[in-house]
């Protein structure tokens, strides 16, 4: 394990034993659960957080003046207060926006912030090994406005070429890069690209997706302006996600959903938005979710985030030797080969295999890997490729869970072989 | 791995691994059909070359997981060399045993009734339907080639 | 009780009894729940379907082989089937989106569906009594592309005025009302309505937010276009909400939030929208939600629709009956004074006594009432009104209830007096 | 009941029922300044006759719940006669009362030390930091006032 991790009592067993559905059984063996990536599995507190609300305190937020009320609404912003500390938001609980997800969170930035201060000829600069959730919304927002997006390519060697950094920058308003590729493991330099782009003026927006749950995001030391992400990928419920940007640019945005509580006055000849958050949180919000979220919070901090991507560094090295070791090239990592600067996602091409039947076959020893494109179709192009299939680790992963990979994949190799 | 058995049979395996028909035709005067599935990048092209109401060759290219592509070579050995409509009644009766045997599977009811014998060795590919998310696997080529057909004027 | 209803096991007592926020005590009294209308109370089932959920098949949804990927992706399309069935959807579980609340719905038919058939100078004809949820979508839609947004008025008895309704309805598109005020429990003759709309060309949208859990909701028998509401006024869980129109229509409608889940094909040069309801759900969508809301309108139907109308329905006409007896026009009630037509929400305006001050003086008896504009700032204004004190009642709701209420009510006179 | 009568003391209840200072005055040459709480929709409007660096006249109008409204007449009779720089001595102190109070009963910590004798007859309005939500409500008048008083030129 790396040094310099927080002494902290995390034990990888002691968060498997916290998280319920590690002991299910699968095809009569105990799960493999090799897809965090995709959605995290959330411990027994953040689960009891939700029930707990809905048996105690269930009740619509904000406006109301009654006990449990009250307690709902405590928790909603509690849940603000926790998420602004995580990140380290300079200007607290005031920058934190709740959305339904972390895509919510890119099409309130592209229709809100990007609506209001890009124009035609504009450019958004992305990278190749984006998610959809950051492309898609800026194409929409190019077929409206006329704004340019254009991509930092990505090396053979799996990273961001950035050796025409300084020209890709022309003409840029908003550099936007997820923080770790969900495809590759790929740890990009975020706080070299936030320097490089207001160097030239330009703001940055990070998809902290993948990074977040995995070691600490601290946007202030970062110096980034706009960071997305979703519960569900750090231990947390569905249907929440968060958008931050600082207080100044936020104050700034234009309304994106409209509806009750977003608003100061409604008239019949129109409307006043409100200030702060609540600008962008239309209708009744996911407040049980906010619980969730909250209980996760706290879950991931009493493990110490340094230790948990120590760890996850740890099991993707010991994985990386493995199967190299074991499969000769029959199994191609798509990704950086080794562990610097590269996270917990390992993306396989396994020879005369489909990455559909290698997922079929793991599942019958009850692992868990996602076959397909992983919502990064510019990037599997990039490399030829349809579909991977993605193995990701968790802090509740074991080497143990590696040990049943290896077993599987020889098994769908022997099958197809 | 009794079910995974069920899926990969060994009839399928070889078709993944030595596919039949492979290759293309020119097109024209070949119809020429694309399928994509979008949900896993599966993709195939099929090429007809149609006479007198009888596809007298077929061609296929394309890539994906092992169902799609035995399911695809399957299905050319099944329609080359037969008429169109005789084709045609392949793609009910192979809809039909993905359907059918879904839908009964669902409500545990018995297996609809599918002539083994006209399916062949298409029945290879009945264990699919216990897999519900690989039946849009299997079912591309045969989308795909009912693009084709319609195509002829 | 009307007759008619569904011959089920319906109890309230029971339903009480699945509800585990209805033990709470607060402050000494067991609580007294009177804020259905702003969010119900979910039953144990829901809760459970959730947690149970979270504990044995939480994966992400779609493009997995793996076993509990297939179960969540069953549980999400399964909930799906449900609310299709429940509001008897023609094209069944293929014209049902999945969103975050009600309000978003309202966005998605404005955003897409509007912005993709509206131009200067098209009506959309709205009513006095519309949450915002309804107004502030179009009144940013008309901001964009200068269409008009109209009122129907409310009359002096809390009715629509329709006496000009076929001069209003000259050349609107689309015609928005709510199904029943969450102010004034007025139930609007949403089926007239449509009939009117599609004489005169226009589609019709109903807003079921307060409607579809008390009573059956048939979008087939009423012949509308458009529905939107939200799982956690259906005794189901926040963070997800339905928007629901004909197949025809859903196809034509150009994609709203851009990113994963909603695309067909993603180049460096553009996308290609997916088809169905996937194009309307970026992202990871509400996966355990949509298991609570399966279990929401299957504990629904076993209640039976007609049952909890009736139910409501005679609360109702008893609280009007005895809030009038008791305070002898110190209580006004904003809202029809007969129980025509008529739901189970009742806006109180307390003579000396400030709404807020009302709900606060209840809160020490344990009653929970919501004082506020509810989202409907013209409505009030058309009232003279700021704010008002509303009940509401669910399935759980027993005469008891408005028993404490009169009492509390008593007190909050008696102080102020 | 213990709770509610530390929010409804008598003296809020009295100035709720016969609130002071109620009224207009021409502006200009009065100092008219609007305040507005979007949550619960109080209302309120400051008028202020300020001469010589003295609040020689306020009145007031607006409606709202007993606590808003028991606060603004409260502060319009703290003020009245007072110099401008009173008043603000007075906001200050009233802030303070209601911010301190409320993270010191967060924090459990001791209450921090305010000037009862300085506050008055406001001291009656301290029950209200138990009560989060109502604090707005407290604090709508005297934001006015600094609103009105920061427009003196
Ligand atoms: C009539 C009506 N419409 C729309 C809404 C909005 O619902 P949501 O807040 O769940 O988006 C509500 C609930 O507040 C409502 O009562
Ligand atoms: C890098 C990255 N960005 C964005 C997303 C979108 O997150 P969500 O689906 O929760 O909106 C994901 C997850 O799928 C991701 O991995």
């Amino acid at each position: 394990m790396a040094s310099g991790h927080d002494v902290t009592s995390f034990d990888p067993r002691r968060v498997r034993a916290d998280t319920p559905q590690l002991a299910r059984v699968i095809n009569g063996r105990t799960i493999t659960y090799l897809d965090s990536a995709s959605t995290s599995l959330p411990p027994r507190t953040v689960i009891e957080a939700m029930s707990r609300y809905y048996e105690l305190r269930h009740a619509n937020v904000h406006r109301a003046v009654y006990q449990t009320a009250e307690e709902a609404t405590a928790a909603y912003e509690g849940a603000r207060e926790s998420v602004a500390n995580f990140i380290n938001a300079p200007g607290g609980s005031n920058e934190i926006v709740f959305t339904k997800n972390a895509t919510e969170s890119f099409n309130l930035l592209a229709k809100s912030w990007g609506a209001a201060n890009l124009k035609a000829g504009d450019v958004v600069l992305v990278t190749e090994m984006e998610h959809h959730a950051n492309i898609v919304p800026w194409f929409q927002l190019r077929d409206q406005l006329g704004i340019e997006v254009r991509f930092i390519p990505v090396t053979d060697d799996f990273r961001l070429d950035l050796s025409n950094l300084d020209q890709l920058l022309d003409g840029v308003k908003l550099l936007s890069v997820t923080g770790m590729s969900n495809v590759l493991g790929t740890i990009n330099p975020v706080k070299e690209l936030a320097a490089a782009a207001h160097r030239r003026g330009a703001l940055i927006a990070v998809d902290g997706a993948q990074s977040v749950a995995h070691g600490a995001l601290d946007v202030n030391d970062l110096d980034i302006d706009f960071l997305m992400f979703s519960a569900h990928k750090m231990l947390g419920p569905t249907g929440i996600g968060i958008f931050w940007t600082r207080e100044e640019i936020l104050h700034a945005m234009p309304p994106f959903l409209g509806g009750g509580g977003m608003i100061a006055d409604v008239r019949l000849d129109g409307y006043t938005p409100a200030d702060g958050p609540a600008r962008f949180e239309a209708g009744t919000p996911p407040i049980a979710e906010a619980a969730g979220l909250g209980a996760a919070v706290v879950y991931l901090e009493h493990l110490g985030m340094s230790n948990i991507a120590a760890h996850e560094h740890a099991l993707t090295g010991d994985a990386l030797t493995r199967l190299s070791l074991e499969f000769l090239g029959r199994v191609r990592v798509i990704g950086p080969g080794d562990t610097v600067s590269r996270g917990g996602v390992i993306s396989l091409d396994v020879e005369g295999v489909h990455p559909h039947d290698v997922a079929q076959v793991l599942d019958q020893f009850g692992v868990c890997v996602r076959p397909g494109h992983h919502c990064a179709k510019p990037l599997m192009r990039r490399f030829g490729l349809a579909a991977t299939a993605r193995v990701s680790f968790g802090p509740y992963s074991l080497v143990q869970d590696t040990d049943v990979l290896i077993e599987a994949l020889a098994h769908a190799i022997e099958m197809f072989g | 791995m009794s079910n995974l058995e069920d899926l990969y049979r060994e009839i399928i395996l070889d078709h993944y691994r030595s596919p039949r028909n492979r290759g293309e035709l020119p097109s024209p005067p070949a119809i020429r059909a694309e399928g994509f599935n979008p949900l896993c990048g599966d993709e195939i092209t099929v090429y007809l070359d149609v006479r007198d109401g009888v596809i007298a060759d077929i061609k296929l290219t394309g890539r994906g997981c092992s169902i799609s592509q035995s399911s695809s070579s399957l299905m050319s050995a099944a329609v080359k060399g037969k008429t169109v409509e005789e084709a045609r009644e392949k793609i009910a009766m192979f809809k039909q045993m993905m359907t059918v045997h879904q839908s009964t599977l669902e409500k545990d009811a018995q297996p609809a009734e599918v002539d083994l014998r006209a399916i062949g060795e298409l029945a290879a590919l009945q264990g699919v339907v216990k897999f519900p998310v690989r039946i849009k696997c299997a079912m591309l080529a045969w989308n795909t080639l009912s693009q084709g057909l319609d195509e002829i004027a």
